[in-house]
């Protein structure tokens, strides 16, 4: 009797909202930030199956540990990295209102998932024991301190203001009496920004930033564990994308699975263009510069939402 | 089983053929001619990306070497190691007259240390004083037919 | 990563580096992220062309003195040709020195989009690191149409030059002028809206006028720190007393200072192009050769990083006797590690880059114990002083 | 705040500026600067190439009674000095360039000559076809100077030997003649 769930279970690990579907869409993310930043720096940009072909091109590589990395920590971090992300994609509500492996708190589960792969990096590449690895290693988690206050901030408010901690309340909530997007403008560009900087893009991409540490904590990484890396990013732009448009883009739901389905994938692409966009446009900050955006904007105007729903104002 | 195994196999090679990571080795006594041309390939007249050809940063990340410019005593060792860190399948490619021959520079001079292909084992050779970017593009390529030759079996 | 003394480590940028075109070391001396110390190791580079250049005749080390560097291919051959021709007391005819004119503004041009578009690639925004190159194009197609090449343009020759540009020609380059020109005008608004490049460049890697004294700084590093100072106005060379153009001169001191100079220049070259196009005057291409005799002289011309200096000495032969190159960057490298001191770390790739660090042009000391087989570098004031035995 | 670079990007969106190069042909101008071919019908084998070629990328070899000579493109600085210099122009820099190849010696092109063997020694010392040219260039231009028959000494008697045929009498009469006609003594 306990066969069918079973089964529904694994298809869900395996096939939909799991591997298979996540790292086909990821990777169509992928190649449209690619696509678009290339156009519109008057490229071409690559074919739709780039992403793919590089991450399978990457599996097959030899793969080179150095002598002065410390080994475990050298593998084990793209791995805790990529298993962190995954388990949060199986927690987006991928089915209208339910996710995967939906439970009481998942969104404050998926919070704190999404800040594993920051560490595990950060861990990679101190083991990696190359300088630039270290001192990207030592960027990615001072950028952690910065973004991490907006971030939660904005998203404490989402949750106050739903009156709930699990993400089909948050939906629900949003679909009952319209998206937080335009409830709490403030949060929402918070949420942005500070989005902006979990993925690493520009203006923010100050842990990898290539013309100043080489690849930072990628740098000694090749073969299969760089390959994982690539897919942790490439579920990484799934992940962030699928959590901005969860809690501040809930709003239609239409009832019927499939409809919601395709519905949420639009709005996944749509803010993967908009963080993109961003990405395109901007130049890289230094270390110290990129607390100007984090804290004295997008934390500030999270907190004014804060103060907004704390106060009973939000209507 | 072997169909699969095919299958595998020619999956290799296409991901083999469609994205191709170069890195950008200077071989020590150069003009910069031959660099920027190399440059002039990533931005968007010539655009390279179109083909999966990316420039990375490192060379762990890298599948295919440019080595343009002429090979000094000084940068020998070093030229030596990129190539060692450099992980398997991969080719080189030797740019410009300089890096096949020595060009106005000869390899009898004081500082040299003979041509590229002395020091590291080179797949191809690109003519030119500095070739355009299309012949470095038709270089790459032909690295990649040779590449794909190499494959090894997916494991 | 290495620990040196206390606090400060020492972080290694190159030789292969992928800020740098070129391989160059460089240590910097970090405590924590701030830039205490700096020591730069170049001679990657030595490729002992002044050795080349005494074994050749005069025509001969026109096109090895192309290779000293393929982004200032002009400048390079521009100079050496300018100092045989005082050297020997060649006159060259107006239309030659035109035809030379239009081709080292062009040449000019094409650099400073190439610099400002690695600057940028540098701070990050590739998207106008690829806007700039994408401008830079129309002015490759004018070189490769005029010379036939993309870089080395092989069109000075000693006592000339060997291509003609025909009415067909000018039409076209002016064309492609206009192209290049309203690129240019985006690329300063674009920089000078843009708050986050003026927050990464600006009152970074500052340079103040008296140390830019002091350190002899030359080209637009110098004309960044307030210093009025071009050749082509200064002491004209290849007719450039004909041509009306600006000293663009800016007292930021910074790496921003340094970007504004670039762009305006180039507005200013597209200037003197379009001028030479229009007096094109008639006459012959080539003037006729004497025989070598004794003497000796020197040729500076404004190349696109600085003052670049050829010194030529002649004999009876047709083999010159001695040449010596001082390039810009020569002067310009030392004047890195005042700029780099104090500042960030994130920040010293900019810094490198903003002095247009040629090293090609510069690499040409080295000295190697032939016995040991081993190599050492030696402080330039005990070099100068002869504390260094060679 | 960024509405220039937006507004560019935008554009660049609409219409990129990428060519289509695999699929159409690469920009080349009029008299661009590739590799240089030699012409076999039009070259005769004078070295002027080899003599002002900046890189040395043009060698001659002179084997069994035939002069090759040879430009290897690996080597070629692509100044066209070689074109320029050519009195026969014979070797042209072709308006495309170099194609990538696996085998460095594959860019070469070569032109072989018979060479004249020296009367006195049998050491062959200049191309049949060059002295050829120098025949028919002295008779139209300097006629009155020289006669054939001191042309055809000097194009078959080697350098070497004709250092060593001064000292014979008749010879040396022949030189003093061919002098006298010079205007020079």
């Amino acid at each position: 009797m306990y066969i069918v769930p079973l089964l529904i279970a694994l298809a869900e690990i395996i096939i939909y909202p799991g591997l298979i579907f996540s790292i086909l869409f990821g990777g169509i993310i992928v190649w449209l930030y690619r696509k678009v930043r290339a156009r519109l720096q008057g490229r071409r940009g690559p074919p739709w199956y780039q992403t793919y072909a590089d991450v399978f091109k990457l599996l097959i590589k030899e793969t080179i540990i150095p002598l002065r990395a410390w080994k475990v920590g050298f593998i084990a971090a793209p791995m805790i990295s990529l298993a962190a992300l995954f388990v949060a994609v199986l927690l987006l509500p991928f089915f209208g209102k339910e996710s995967a492996l939906g439970f009481l708190g998942d969104a404050i589960v998926l919070l704190y998932l999404l800040t594993i792969p920051t560490f595990a990096i950060a861990f990679g590449g101190m083991a990696s024991g190359s300088p630039y690895g270290i001192v990207g290693s030592g960027r990615e988690t001072s950028l952690l301190v910065w973004y991490e206050l907006p971030l939660w901030l904005s998203a404490a408010t989402v949750f106050a203001l739903a009156n709930s901690i699990s993400i089909s309340g948050i939906i629900e909530e949003q679909a009952l009496h319209g998206p937080f997007a335009i409830r709490l403008p403030l949060a929402f560009i918070a949420f942005l920004i500070a989005a902006q900087a979990k993925l690493a893009k520009r203006p923010f991409d100050i842990p990898h930033a290539e013309t100043e540490i080489v690849a930072g904590p990628y740098t000694e990484y090749s073969g299969s564990l760089r390959a994982l890396f690539e897919l942790c990013e490439v579920f990484k732009w799934l992940a962030v994308s699928a959590l901005t448009a969860t809690l501040f883009l809930g709003w239609p739901v239409i009832g019927n699975p499939v409809a919601d389905a395709l519905i949420f994938i639009v709005k996944i692409v749509f803010f993967a263009l908009i963080f993109a966009f961003i990405d395109i446009i901007n130049p890289r900050l230094r270390i110290e510069q990129a607390g100007w955006p984090l804290w004295k904007i997008a934390a500030a105007l999270a907190l004014i939402d804060t103060i907004r729903v704390c106060m009973g104002l939000v209507i | 089983m072997s169909s699969k195994k095919c299958f595998l196999c020619s999956l290799a090679k296409w991901a083999r053929r469609k994205s191709v990571w170069l890195y950008h080795a200077p071989a020590g006594g150069l003009c910069n001619g031959c660099d920027i041309e190399i440059a002039a390939a990533i931005t968007p007249r010539y655009d390279v990306e179109r083909f999966g050809i990316l420039l990375a940063p490192s060379p762990r990340h890298a599948d295919v070497i440019l080595v343009a410019g002429q090979m000094t005593k000084h940068s020998k060792e070093r030229l030596l190691r990129v190539y060692q860190q450099v992980p398997e399948p991969k080719a080189v490619v030797a740019i410009g007259s300089c890096a096949i021959s020595g060009n106005v520079f000869t390899t009898e001079n004081y500082p040299v240390a003979g041509t590229v292909d002395q020091i590291i084992p080179v797949d191809v050779y690109v003519p030119g004083c500095p070739p355009k970017p299309e012949a470095i593009i038709l270089g790459v390529v032909k690295a990649i037919e040779k590449l794909e030759k190499r494959t090894a079996e997916p494991t | 990563m290495e620990k040196v003394e206390g606090k400060i480590c020492s972080i290694p940028i190159g030789p292969y580096h992928p800020a740098l075109e070129e391989i160059a070391f460089y240590k910097v001396y970090v405590e924590g992220e701030r830039i205490v110390d700096a020591l730069i190791k170049p001679g990657f580079n030595h490729r002992g062309i002044e050795k080349l250049a005494m074994q050749r005749s005069y025509r001969r080390n026109v096109q090895l003195f192309e290779r000293v560097c393929g982004i200032c291919s002009d400048a390079h051959t521009t100079a050496y040709c300018v100092a045989v021709e005082n050297c020997l007391k060649i006159n060259v005819p107006k239309r030659a020195q035109y035809i030379r004119v239009i081709e080292h503004e062009a040449n000019r041009i094409h650099s400073h989009l190439l610099w400002f578009g690695i600057a940028m690639h540098i701070i990050g925004f590739d998207t106008l690191f690829m806007h700039s190159w994408a401008i830079r194009e129309a002015i490759m197609d004018v070189v490769e149409t005029l010379t036939g090449n993309r870089v080395n343009y092989s069109v000075n020759t000693i006592g000339g030059v060997r291509r003609d540009i025909t009415p067909e020609l000018a039409k076209y380059v002016e064309e492609k002028l206009k192209i290049v020109e309203k690129g240019t005008l985006y690329l300063m608004k674009a920089v000078k809206e843009d708050k986050t490049i003026k927050a990464r460049t600006s009152e970074v890697g500052i340079l103040t006028k008296e140390e830019a004294r002091k350190y002899c700084v030359v080209g637009p590093t110098a004309r960044a720190s307030g210093i009025d100072e071009d050749i082509r106005k200064d002491d004209p060379y290849i007719n450039f007393e004909d041509f009306e153009f600006e000293v663009c001169v800016e007292d930021a001191c910074d790496v921003y200072g340094r970007i504004m100079v670039r762009l305006r220049e180039t507005l200013e070259s597209i200037k003197i192009v379009r001028q030479a196009l229009k007096n094109l005057p008639e006459g012959k291409l080539i003037a006729d050769l004497p025989y070598p005799f004794p003497s000796e002289d020197v040729g500076r011309v404004e190349a696109p990083r600085g003052e670049l200096i050829y010194y030529v000495k002649s004999n009876y032969t047709n083999i010159p006797e001695r040449v010596k190159v001082r390039t810009p960057t020569f002067v310009n490298l030392p004047a890195v590690k005042p700029m780099l001191i104090g500042n960030k770390l994130a920040d010293a790739p900019q810094i490198l880059a903003s002095i247009d660090p040629c090293l090609s042009c510069n690499d040409r000391l080295v000295i190697v114990d032939l016995r040991s087989g081993r190599e050492k570098t030696v402080l330039l004031q005990d070099f100068i002083r002869g504390r260094v035995k060679l | 705040m960024k509405s220039s670079i937006v507004k560019e990007a935008l554009k660049y969106f609409v219409n990129p500026v990428t060519e289509a190069f695999p699929a159409a042909k690469p920009y080349f101008p009029k008299k661009y600067r590739g590799p240089p071919v030699y012409d076999q019908d039009k070259c005769m084998g004078c070295t002027a190439c080899a003599h002002v070629c900046p890189a040395d990328a043009i060698t001659v070899i002179e084997k069994d009674g035939k002069r090759t000579l040879e430009v290897w493109y690996g080597k070629c600085t692509f100044c066209a000095r070689c074109e320029e210099s050519c009195p026969a122009d014979a070797i042209h820099l072709m308006e495309e360039f170099g194609v990538p190849s696996e085998d460095k010696l594959a860019f070469k092109s070569t032109v072989t000559h018979d060479m004249v063997k020296c009367k006195l020694c049998g050491k062959p010392f200049i191309t049949i076809r060059h002295a050829e040219w120098i025949k028919k260039n002295l008779l139209e231009k300097m006629s009155d100077v020289v006669g054939s028959e001191e042309i055809d000494f000097f194009l078959t008697v080697c350098e070497d030997c004709r250092h060593k045929v001064e000292n014979i009498p008749e010879f040396r009469k022949l030189l003093i003649r061919a002098a006298i006609k010079g205007g020079k003594v």
